[in-house]
């Protein structure tokens, strides 16, 4: 219900009398002192009236239905916990990808509140500042949401208790981190277009629905619930994103040329991030609900071609690592999964080998792939854990200069290639794991020198807990790494088969079965 | 199969996460309140500085001069996260809607007497765009400051405000028309008993110090203007016409209260921190009481004639013992 | 195209040789991705090019099974891509290598597990 | 052409606007899956006030469709009885 004003007022109207009309030019000021970051990007605004606002509400609708969401959220995580929800997922593998989620997702989550609020004072536009600030709001909610739903997780599983601590220093979670610090550091407008558009657009179906199909397939009250309410909050983001695209691009034509760049770059970074959210859907979900490659047929090839064929007409084209994404698909996750099992011991969740009724489904799934080229690696690991040699790699890998994952990305038409790209800035070398992200490091290498990059920090000796002797005799540097990142060794990390929540989670279940 | 999971009895390993258990000083239950803002944000090991203020880190403590040592230390007695803030407000505004209902249904605003009504329209609605200008400065303290305890309630006090305009905006409608909107916008651009104040407001805009321009607005600004608007001017506006103007700005008055008990708690952390801070929340609680105290003493008469300097000179006093209390020397 | 800022823009690289116990080199065996990545070290320039491969590498890949039967007369190796034959006896930088290298070891006949560049 | 979609988690009242959107939307398909609702519809798919209120017999605000939603795509435009969502090419 939105506030009743006069009966003769229009929803537009009425919703403009409550925000734009509050807004004026300040005298006292000027404008550039008020609003300072407007111009540096080489963006022009010149009227910024013809924003059309996403969705007209007013605070008091708003408090209204998100006060409603919320007492039905906590309501679901409150009998959750009291019921021992947890017990009823399909088993304990599927709550790694609960871990994943908290030190990889919340935290950006929290970033994403503090970018809107940033951008939400920037703007000197009523309709995008107010939209902007909903959204700061929302993305606490979802941050705070997920922390009080996984509490209950932390309380009986490992991996979960240093998510704070690890977002700041742990080699992957340096993937997402980057990936947001690098858009709340850019200016307000190229915000906008990687948040907002980008990824709130093009690529968050990709990430929440499979996590939170994911979570109902797999028996997960809890996570489902926060993931479908916060999921109700993305339409306005969507929306706001799509909006203030069309909004730039209908300002001025030598916008063009500039947020046609942004979108190579962001959906590159983007795509990147979502290496996650492949190999989870297709390696960590005990019980599937779609491939990787099914989902980024539907919801990348089907849903963001006709969205990119509907901002033909301003002139967008598809972004250019789009071709390359859609080649991926049949390869990306196994690969990423391989990345998770060789370092295993320096995650806080726990990895495994397929199983065989596992392998049956992958091969299903990827008929032109996974047996040719993915499962006798998967045999070959297994094979070696049955004979007491579950395989760890004991070497830091190399790092991509920019998206930070390790380079294991193959070349785009040989999947058995990995890829080397090079960049020289200032007389060193720079390293690449694609054409994507090369092309991102040439065009701002003043920003990516600054990348704090996990393994090079380790070899600097900025990554040992304050206790941590490297001179004494049997020093061993991955330990303390690990001790470092608040992993406890054998106990957050490793292979499932051995860990302490398979264990729990199987004699907590049979408490429940029998006597 | 169906399994009853309610009667497995389990130990739990931990009890909260370890920051939590930290700061807590022992691994035992924590609030909701504590686990969704303790350490929320990001500290360490930024990747990039901001193309926007590559003097800083994106997050760093050094875009104010106050200096804490624990910034958390700065927590919110309301309890105030998500959860809780949506719920609190929308209890509040059913209220306001219940109220605004009532008005509009018992013919209230017609009736109302016009030259109370007169006051109202040219004292309440351009007070919608100092709200407005509230609403900024909340974002700025968010986006700008530094650890979520003191950023989220900034945050949520900017969006209570932007409700606050909004509700203006319907009091001006009810009582009046679109045009006593124009009216009131128009006075606030350049009628000479508002320019003290919107020059106030816009100075509040290009403060570079996130916690002075919390002084300035959620202490300075927000003290004397809403002791002055929702006590002082609703009292001689109700004692002359009645409650309908209360009812229409009761959301303000409820908020105001609510709000005060989170201002004079931060005010007496920050204070009791250090000396260094307790002299510096003084210049600039003195600096901006000044300012506001100049800039509304045009609209206080504005709204009571004669008897608006006294009114004022109330407010002022008012936020005055406050910050005694939290421990500035006032 | 350079970063657009509101102010100068300029930082120290986080990684200059100067910050590691010696410089980093990249290494990586084609064909054997078991190993998901390519691997990073600090490697003393005055280490014989000999001393990496007998010293260094059965570290890092001796877990696979082919690494035994390389034969290391027929090793092609690769700086930045290119064909390089590096001399044994010499050390890391009289090869040519420097801060940030990047070499890779072609194993030809040895294509991984069953052949899948594992 | 192009399909715009709109999602749904399923409950009561979503059920009714689903049953709304399909009498308003002859092309529409529907795709159940667990917990979600999904309906894609060629080139525009509209809501309409008029039509929920009638499913549910009450007085509907589009707004509080919010509620439900889990994500959609498309071009939106709302007003007080009707919301659409268009592909524009």
């Amino acid at each position: 219900m939105d506030m009743k004003v006069s009966k003769k007022l229009g929803l537009k109207e009425r919703y403009n009398l409550m925000t734009r009309d509050l807004a004026w030019t300040p005298t006292y000021q000027s404008v550039k002192d008020a609003f300072p970051y407007m111009e540096y990007e080489g963006i022009k605004i010149h009227d910024w009236e013809k924003f059309e606002d996403p969705f007209r509400m007013t605070m008091d609708s708003y408090w209204k239905y998100q006060a409603e969401k919320e007492r039905k959220l906590y309501a679901i995580i409150d009998a959750f916990a009291q019921n021992n929800g947890h017990l009823g997922v399909t088993d304990a593998r599927y709550i790694n990808t609960l871990k994943l989620f908290l030190t990889g997702i919340t935290p950006n989550e929290y970033m994403a509140h503090r970018g809107f609020a940033h951008v939400g004072r920037q703007f000197p536009g009523a309709g995008p500042r107010v939209a902007c600030l909903m959204q700061s709001l929302d993305e606490i909610r979802h941050a705070q949401t997920q922390i009080h739903s996984l509490s209950n997780y932390n309380k009986h599983y490992n991996g979960f208790q240093n998510w704070h601590h690890q977002h700041d220093r742990v080699w992957f979670l340096s993937v997402p981190k980057s990936f947001f610090d690098d858009a709340l550091t850019a200016g307000p407008f190229e915000f906008m277009i990687a948040i907002g558009f980008a990824f709130e657009y093009v690529l968050t179906n990709l990430l929440f629905v499979p996590f939170i199909s994911g979570a109902a397939y797999n028996g997960d009250m809890g996570a489902m619930a926060f993931g479908f309410s916060a999921q109700s909050d993305e339409s306005r983001h969507m929306t706001l994103g799509l909006e203030i695209i069309k909004f730039i691009l209908e300002q001025d034509p030598d916008n063009l040329p500039i947020v046609q760049a942004w979108l190579d770059k962001w959906f590159w970074r983007g795509y990147r991030v979502l290496t996650l959210v492949a190999m989870m859907m297709d390696y960590m979900l005990p019980k599937r609900v779609m491939s990787w490659k099914e989902a980024w047929e539907i919801y990348a090839e089907q849903n963001g071609g006709a969205l990119f064929n509907d901002l033909a007409r301003y002139g967008i084209k598809v972004p250019k690592g789009w071709s390359q994404a859609c080649k991926d698909k049949d390869h990306l996750s196994h690969q990423a999964w391989n990345v998770f099992y060789n370092y295993g011991a320096a995650a806080p969740f726990h990895t495994w080998a397929p199983g065989e009724k596992d392998m049956e489904w992958l091969s299903a799934k990827y008929p032109d792939t996974f047996d040719k080229y993915y499962r006798p690696l998967w045999t070959h690991y297994a094979k070696e854990q049955a004979e007491g040699r579950r395989f760890y790699n004991g070497t830091l890998p190399m790092l991509c200069q920019v998206c930070q994952v390790p380079m294991f990305f193959t070349e785009p038409d040989d999947p058995t290639k990995i890829a080397y790209r090079e960049s020289e800035y200032r007389g060193m070398k720079y390293h690449c794991c694609s054409d994507g992200c090369k092309h991102i490091f040439d065009n701002e290498p003043e920003k990516y020198v600054q990348s704090w990059l996990p393994v090079h920090q380790i070899y600097q000796g900025n990554c040992f807990p304050e206790d941590a002797d490297p001179s004494r005799p049997g020093f061993n540097p991955l330990a303390e790494v690990v001790r470092w990142y608040g992993i406890g060794w054998g106990r957050d990390n490793l292979d499932y088969a051995d860990s302490e929540d398979k264990k729990n989670f199987e004699t907590w279940r049979a408490q429940a079965t029998g006597n | 199969m169906q399994i009853d999971l309610r009667t497995v009895s389990i130990t739990p390993l931990r009890q909260t996460y370890n920051h939590v258990a930290e700061r807590l000083g022992a691994d035992k239950p924590a609030s909701r309140y504590i686990e969704g803002t303790m350490d929320v944000q990001a500290t360490h090991n930024f990747h990039y500085r901001p193309t926007w203020d590559p003097e800083h880190e994106l997050f760093d403590p050094r875009r104010t001069r106050l200096v804490m040592k624990d910034w958390y230390a700065l927590k919110d007695p309301r309890q105030l996260y998500y959860g809780t803030y949506t719920q609190a407000r929308a209890r509040m505004q059913e209220v306001a809607e219940a109220d605004f209902e009532f008005v509009e249904s018992r013919g209230l605003a017609e009736r109302f007497d016009d030259e109370a009504r007169r006051t109202a329209l040219d004292f309440y609605v351009p007070l919608r765009h100092v709200a407005w200008g509230a609403n900024m400065n909340g974002a700025f303290q968010c986006a700008y400051g530094y650890g979520t305890a003191i950023t989220q309630p900034c945050l949520y006090a900017g969006m209570d405000q932007l409700g606050i305009a909004q509700y203006l905006t319907r009091l001006g409608l009810l009582l009046g028309n679109q045009g006593d909107l124009e009216a009131g916008k128009q006075a606030w651009m350049q009628a000479p008993a508002w320019q003290g104040l919107r020059r106030v407001v816009e100075d509040t805009w290009v403060l570079k110090d996130w916690f002075e321009l919390f002084v300035a607005q959620n202490v300075a600004l927000d003290g004397i203007l809403f002791g002055l608007a929702y006590r002082e001017v609703d009292a001689v506006l109700s004692e002359r016409a009645g409650p309908t103007v209360s009812m229409l700005t009761r959301f303000q008055a409820e908020w105001f209260q609510d709000v005060t008990k989170w201002v004079d708690a931060v005010v007496k952390t920050a204070a009791a921190e250090s000396a260094e801070n307790k002299e510096l929340l003084g210049q600039w609680y003195a600096r901006w009481r000044g300012r506001v105290r100049e800039a509304l003493a045009p609209v206080a008469e504005l709204a009571l004639g004669a008897d608006g300097a006294a009114a004022l000179e109330r407010a002022v006093a008012a936020v005055d013992a406050r910050m005694h209390k939290a421990g500035l020397a006032v | 195209m350079a970063v657009k800022s509101i102010a100068p823009y300029e930082f120290a690289s986080k990684d200059t040789a100067d910050k590691f116990p010696a410089p980093l080199l990249y290494i990586g065996w084609e064909d054997h991705k078991m190993f998901c990545s390519p691997f990073c070290a600090p490697m003393p320039p005055s280490m014989k090019f000999g001393e990496l491969v007998r010293g260094a590498l059965p570290g890092m890949y001796g877990a696979h099974p082919d690494f035994a039967r390389i034969d290391w007369d027929r090793a092609e190796w690769f700086v930045s891509g290119r064909p390089f034959t590096p001399d044994m006896d010499k050390t890391l930088a009289e090869n040519g290598l420097g801060h940030k290298s990047v070499i890779r070891l072609r194993t030809p006949g040895l294509t991984g597990l069953d052949g899948t560049c594992f | 052409m192009s399909n715009v979609f709109i999602a749904f988690q399923k409950n009561e009242e979503s059920r009714a606007i689903v049953n709304a959107i399909l009498a308003d939307n002859p092309d529409a398909i529907v795709n159940e899956q667990p917990a979600m609702v999904k309906i894609d519809v060629p080139h525009r798919l509209v809501v309409r006030k008029s039509t929920i209120e009638a499913e549910i017999g009450r007085d509907f605000d589009l707004q509080e469709m919010h509620v439900h939603l889990i994500t959609m795509s498309g071009n939106v435009d709302e007003t007080d009885d009707e919301f659409t969502l268009a592909w524009h090419q």
